[in-house]
């Protein structure tokens, strides 16, 4: 069974891809109670896609690969899904499963309507991000990834303003325009890049800039991408749209935005630097990159830390915990983290920083909507006023607080896996620097978490007055994704070798912990 | 120096142009438009890009593949501006206000 | 120095001058109605660079639906705003030309080093266009080579109008479209929006059709169709449709819908997603084309018409 | 000279001549001014492509002709049709701006 | 071709451009926006009116002869229009709120 899944890898392919995107015009013609029906009818098939692609990938060994149309790169475009992107689809298909599940509650047509707007755009928008990220983990071609890059952000504008308040209106559009300039300067390096080489398929790409002194036009190209791309990470300075957009969206919508939706161009990045680029030059750009994400992980600890909202200060750790994976960059791709070839296949920086894309988005999505559960129930989500919510909510806030626990890295998280993994490498490879800001930012998330569990598991005061009861199979939704978050912890690292599928990526031999 | 090289540069003047006018213009409006400078200014280094890519094997035309992803692309500013467009209208008709930094403010 | 570049030379000066001023314009009118001007003369240099069919494009969408798309916003915004206000401070205007003027003189310096002779696929194109039964080789790689772009694509199309829908303000779900609720007007509007229609109507669907061997194809004739449509809608000739209609959906995705079908066909016809049986491949293209043109009119159309609102909010908002 | 050649120096002669009208657009005073030198541009550009498509024999250059004329209408019955309506009304929150600097 | 053919179409083309130039000259010198829109829509649409109708004996007929008559009907009619529109615009007070004649704040 296991060798007919691989054999059908290709299929399956162009399944994930077109799965959303006609679930999606399905919803969209019908309309009203049926939107809600399909989208939730399709969380199950979607998921069953990722799992059989994983397994397909793991199964094969090998990357799955598929020339659409029958015409091969540079002339058509190919599909291809490595052990990352099967990693990422598979993310991407839990959180959307746990969301949905979470926001039915949110985002049901009231009864004597038969449509209304918030749930039928709710409900189509989720299979279009779907549909987005999926397009986005399985492009193999330069502009198709633009073309993804844009139907990734025409799905998560609208979910920013979705209560149509003016000031999510205001960080909906100034979100746009960040990720508007985002995408052209990105298809302005894809375009340079065809101009120097002739191709746009990454595969093709590498190969000749490998081959060939380097093009003026290739430096420029990747330079401009990931100016881009970065824009569209939110990695600081570029920062500045992110609070806004993902805190005043709705709490399910917020939980799509920063579990997912930045971490697609994120991907890209590291595919510009993993898969097209050339080592020498990825090198130069890795500390860069890491400043930059070294910078984003003390100024978003130290911005969270001041924020009186919490909704807020998830935000603001997105930001941080954004800064946690461009530490990739130097710890992968500088030569003495792999002396070794043996080695090679170990689980390193690499693993470590797909570790930390994965349990951040577990963890962010449950924090995210145990937010807004808080929200729901007391009627406002200012920290201070958050006392005695423990004894009210225990299971969100135990949730909340699991969630936490992998952000910070504590033992045994996931998140812990993700940054011990890095802050190995670190060492070995002689970069304690970037050691010191692992800690400093483990203590920093601490510190806004404890501000946050420190007042709302206060027993002094009265109880807090529930404006709305909480819905117990929201909070279980809630409890499982932050529970995954940590489990991932809890796995062998051996059964992390999907992530090197498809990749010669130089990882560090470590000790398992 | 030809034409298309001339095209070129005309191309990367208006990428700085529409780049400094994102920057630097208040009001949403402004910004939008310029936005629509800078796609157009790298769509058009694309076209020159075409076009060399034609004059060199047939004498005359344009590479086809780069000119179905310029339309594919001028599509997709289309929708872009019309969503800004759309948000900008809306966040008038809330606040009367044109511009996100004014709301942020208000905030505060 | 040839005559053809002078005259190249002037239309980039012009080009230039022309954003320039829509960056600098103290009126936020005089800005749009720069930008209009700009994308005529950019619909020039297309034609200038051998590729008719952008510019095509460009004209109709460039200059056209998007001026329209501006200017509804330009004079509805409040007088305060019309005028330049407090500048953005030296310092950050002075960083961002800094930054502005580096990246252009990268750009410049990578368009003078660019490899000679260029990379280029139109031999490629050239070679296999055949097997598609098509003559124009731009709608070759828009719907048989990168097929999956333009199905995608069309799909972006319905994402926009799901996001400009969604912006409903209260009361307005299921209504229809209100931005171009049509003022009382002189004769003479009405006169134009019953006569230019027609020949509009003709240039459209002529596009379409004469895509599959020369310049144009279903996003040119679907633009022109929905300039046709929002131009009667203007005149109050035609209201727009609620967003609540059936129908109205089942057009918005009937061209992507039917890419999609004859795309998953192809997996078993023609042993591939997205690919053609060689003998059918030209009359299953066109009926792509026919369904793409029909929906990207109304999409585009519906991008012009705005959000649904509640009749009553006329009176209420500008 | 052949007339191909005639109809091109017609066609940049043209464009020349409507290009001067675009100080128009700077000048003012009026929008309605500004839109003249636009709707005049894309007249003669609409002259200077049919010229031009003539004189290549290129029947695509018609076509877009014929396109440009479309929309350019378009774009100013649009433009005008705006333009009469009545001005928003300030909104009442916003009714300090003279305090108003920008971060 | 003959040669009376070619003659019209010389003429006609250059009378054409004629009247652009005089339109420019008139958008750019007369003294107000009225005159300036009288002066401008008569004489691009007689311009644009020459040049399609000396062209008319250079094209094939029906298809190409068609389209630019189609082209000349599309222009007028528009012309026609936008030019009764704009003027009762520059009339009216809607556009006055975005002249550069209005002090700045």
């Amino acid at each position: 069974m296991l060798s007919n899944l691989v054999a059908g890898g290709d299929r399956l392919l162009v399944l994930a891809l077109i799965l959303p995107v006609a679930s999606l015009m399905l919803a969209f013609v019908l309309g009203g109670r049926h939107a809600e029906r399909i989208a939730l009818a399709t969380l199950p098939i979607g998921l069953a896609v990722a799992v059989a692609i994983a397994a397909a990938v793991l199964h094969g060994d090998a990357p799955l690969h598929t020339d659409l149309g029958g015409w091969a790169p540079p002339l058509g475009v190919a599909l291809r899904a490595d052990g990352l992107s099967a990693i990422m689809l598979l993310t991407t298909a839990v959180v959307m499963v746990a969301v949905g599940l979470f926001a039915r509650a949110d985002f049901q047509v009231p009864p004597g309507t038969t449509e209304s707007r918030a749930p039928f755009a709710f409900w189509t928008l989720l299979l279009a991000l779907w549909a987005a990220l999926n397009a986005v983990f399985l492009g193999e071609d330069l502009f198709n990834l633009y073309v993804a890059l844009e139907l990734l952000t025409f799905a998560a504008i609208p979910l920013v303003c979705l209560d149509g308040r003016a000031q999510t209106l205001a960080a909906a559009l100034r979100y746009l325009v960040f990720a508007l300039l985002g995408s052209v300067l990105y298809l302005l390096g894809a375009a340079l890049l065809y101009g120097a080489y002739g191709t746009l398929d990454i595969g093709q790409l590498a190969a000749r800039i490998g081959g060939d002194p380097l093009e003026p036009a290739a430096l420029i190209a990747a330079a401009l991408m990931t100016a881009g791309l970065l824009a569209k990470t939110a990695l600081f300075p570029v920062h500045l749209w992110l609070p806004p957009a993902h805190a005043g969206a709705p709490a399910a919508a917020s939980a799509l935005l920063s579990a997912l939706a930045v971490k697609a161009s994120f991907f890209l990045i590291l595919r510009i630097w993993f898969d097209v680029m050339p080592e020498l030059l990825a090198q130069m750009a890795a500390q860069v990159l890491a400043a930059l994400g070294a910078a984003a992980i003390l100024f978003g600890g130290v911005l969270a830390l001041r924020q009186a909202r919490l909704k807020m200060l998830i935000a603001y750790s997105t930001i941080a915990q954004i800064g946690y994976l461009f530490l990739i960059f130097p710890l992968v791709a500088s030569p003495e983290t792999a002396p070794l070839a043996e080695l090679r296949n170990a689980p390193g920086a690499w693993t470590g920083g797909a570790l930390q894309l994965v349990s951040h988005a577990c963890a962010k999505a449950a924090m995210f909507m145990a937010a807004g559960l808080i929200a729901a129930s007391l009627g406002h989500d200012r920290i201070r006023d958050l006392g005695g919510i423990g004894r009210a909510l225990p299971m969100t806030l135990f949730a909340f607080g699991i969630a936490g626990m992998s952000l910070m890295g504590l033992p045994p998280s996931g998140g812990f896996m993700a940054k011990w993994l890095l802050l190995l490498a670190a060492m070995q490879c002689g970069q304690w620097w970037w050691m010191l800001v692992i800690l400093a930012g483990g203590l920093l998330t601490g510190a806004y978490l404890y501000r946050v569990l420190a007042t709302a598991l206060s027993t002094q005061g009265p109880s807090p007055v529930l404006v709305k009861p909480v819905d117990r199979s929201r909070e279980w939704v809630v409890l499982g994704l932050a529970l995954i978050s940590v489990l991932l912890g809890l796995v062998p690292l051996s059964s992390f070798s999907l992530i090197q599928i498809g990749r010669d990526v130089s990882g560090i031999g470590v000790g398992l912990p | 120096m030809s034409s298309v090289t001339l095209f070129g540069l005309c191309g990367a003047a208006l990428v700085g142009l529409g780049l400094y006018g994102l920057i630097v213009l208040p009001g949403a409006l402004r910004r939008i438009i310029a936005f629509n400078l800078l796609g157009s200014g790298v769509f058009l280094l694309f076209g020159v890009i075409a076009r060399r890519g034609g004059g060199v094997i047939a004498g005359t035309g344009s590479d086809p593949v780069p000119q179905a992803l310029i339309i594919t692309g001028l599509v997709v500013a289309f929708a872009a501006t019309a969503l800004a467009v759309a948000l900008l209208r809306r966040l008038l008709q809330e606040t009367g206000r044109d511009d996100w930094d004014e709301d942020e403010r208000s905030d505060r | 120095m040839s005559a053809a570049l002078i005259v190249d030379l002037g239309l980039t000066l012009l080009i230039l001058g022309l954003g320039v001023w829509t960056v600098a314009a103290r009126s936020n009118n005089g800005a749009v109605v720069g930008y209009i001007a700009y994308g005529l003369l950019v619909a020039l240099v297309w034609v200038r660079l051998a590729a008719v069919d952008v510019a095509l494009t460009e004209a109709a969408i460039g200059s056209g639906l998007t001026g329209l798309l501006l200017l509804g916003v330009a004079t509805r915004l409040p007088r305060s705003a019309r005028l330049t206000r407090p500048p953005t401070g030296l310092g950050t205007r002075l960083l961002a030309g800094f930054l502005s003027a580096a990246v252009a003189g990268g750009l410049a310096a990578v368009v003078l080093l660019l490899p000679d002779p260029a990379p280029t696929l139109a031999p490629s194109v050239a070679a296999n266009l055949p097997a598609t039964g098509l003559g124009n080789p731009v709608t070759g790689v828009l719907i048989a080579f990168r097929a999956i772009d333009t199905l995608l694509e069309s799909v972006v199309l319905v994402f926009a109008i799901i996001g400009v829908w969604s912006l409903a303000p209260k009361d307005g779900w299921g209504e229809r479209p209100g931005w171009l609720r049509p003022a009382p007007l002189g004769s003479a509007l009405t006169l134009l929006a019953q006569l230019l229609p027609p020949i509009g109507i003709l240039v459209g669907i002529h596009l379409f059709w004469t895509g599959a061997t020369a310049p144009g194809g279903a996003f040119q004739g679907g633009a022109v169709l929905a300039a046709m449509w929002v131009l009667a809608m203007i005149a109050g000739l035609a209201r727009p449709p609620a967003v609540s209609r059936r129908w109205l959906r089942l057009m918005l995705v009937a061209g992507p819908a039917l890419f999609l079908t004859v795309g998953i066909a192809g997996i078993w016809l023609a042993g591939a997603f997205l690919a053609y049986p060689v003998a059918y491949a030209k009359p299953l293209i066109l009926v792509i084309e026919a369904a793409l043109t029909l929906s990207i009119a109304a999409a585009l159309g519906l991008l012009l018409a705005g959000p649904p609102e509640h009749p009553s909010a006329a009176e209420r908002q500008p | 000279m052949d007339i191909a050649d005639f109809l091109l120096a017609a066609a940049v002669f043209v464009l020349a001549t409507v290009a001067l009208g675009l100080t128009r657009i700077l000048r003012g005073p009026s929008d309605v001014d500004r839109m003249m030198a636009a709707q005049l541009l894309g007249t003669g550009g609409v002259a200077a492509l049919l010229l031009l498509g003539v004189a290549t024999d290129m029947n695509a250059i018609t076509d877009l002709a014929l396109v440009l004329a479309l929309l350019a209408a378009f774009a100013s019955v649009a433009l005008v049709a705006d333009a009469r309506r009545p001005e928003p009304e300030p909104v009442p929150d916003d009714a300090h701006p003279e305090g108003k600097t920008r971060t | 071709m003959t040669l009376a053919l070619t003659l019209f179409t010389l003429i006609a083309i250059s009378l054409g451009a004629i009247f652009f130039l005089a339109g420019t000259v008139g958008l750019l010198r007369f003294p107000d926006t009225l005159t300036r829109l009288h002066a401008l829509t008569k004489a691009d649409n007689l311009g644009l009116g020459l040049i399609v109708l000396g062209l008319l004996p250079q094209v094939d007929w029906p298809v190409g002869g068609l389209k630019l008559i189609a082209v000349w009907l599309v222009v007028l009619l528009a012309g026609a229009t936008v030019g009764q529109l704009m003027a009762k615009a520059a009339r009216s007070d809607a556009w006055n709120g975005s002249t550069d004649l209005e002090p700045p704040r």
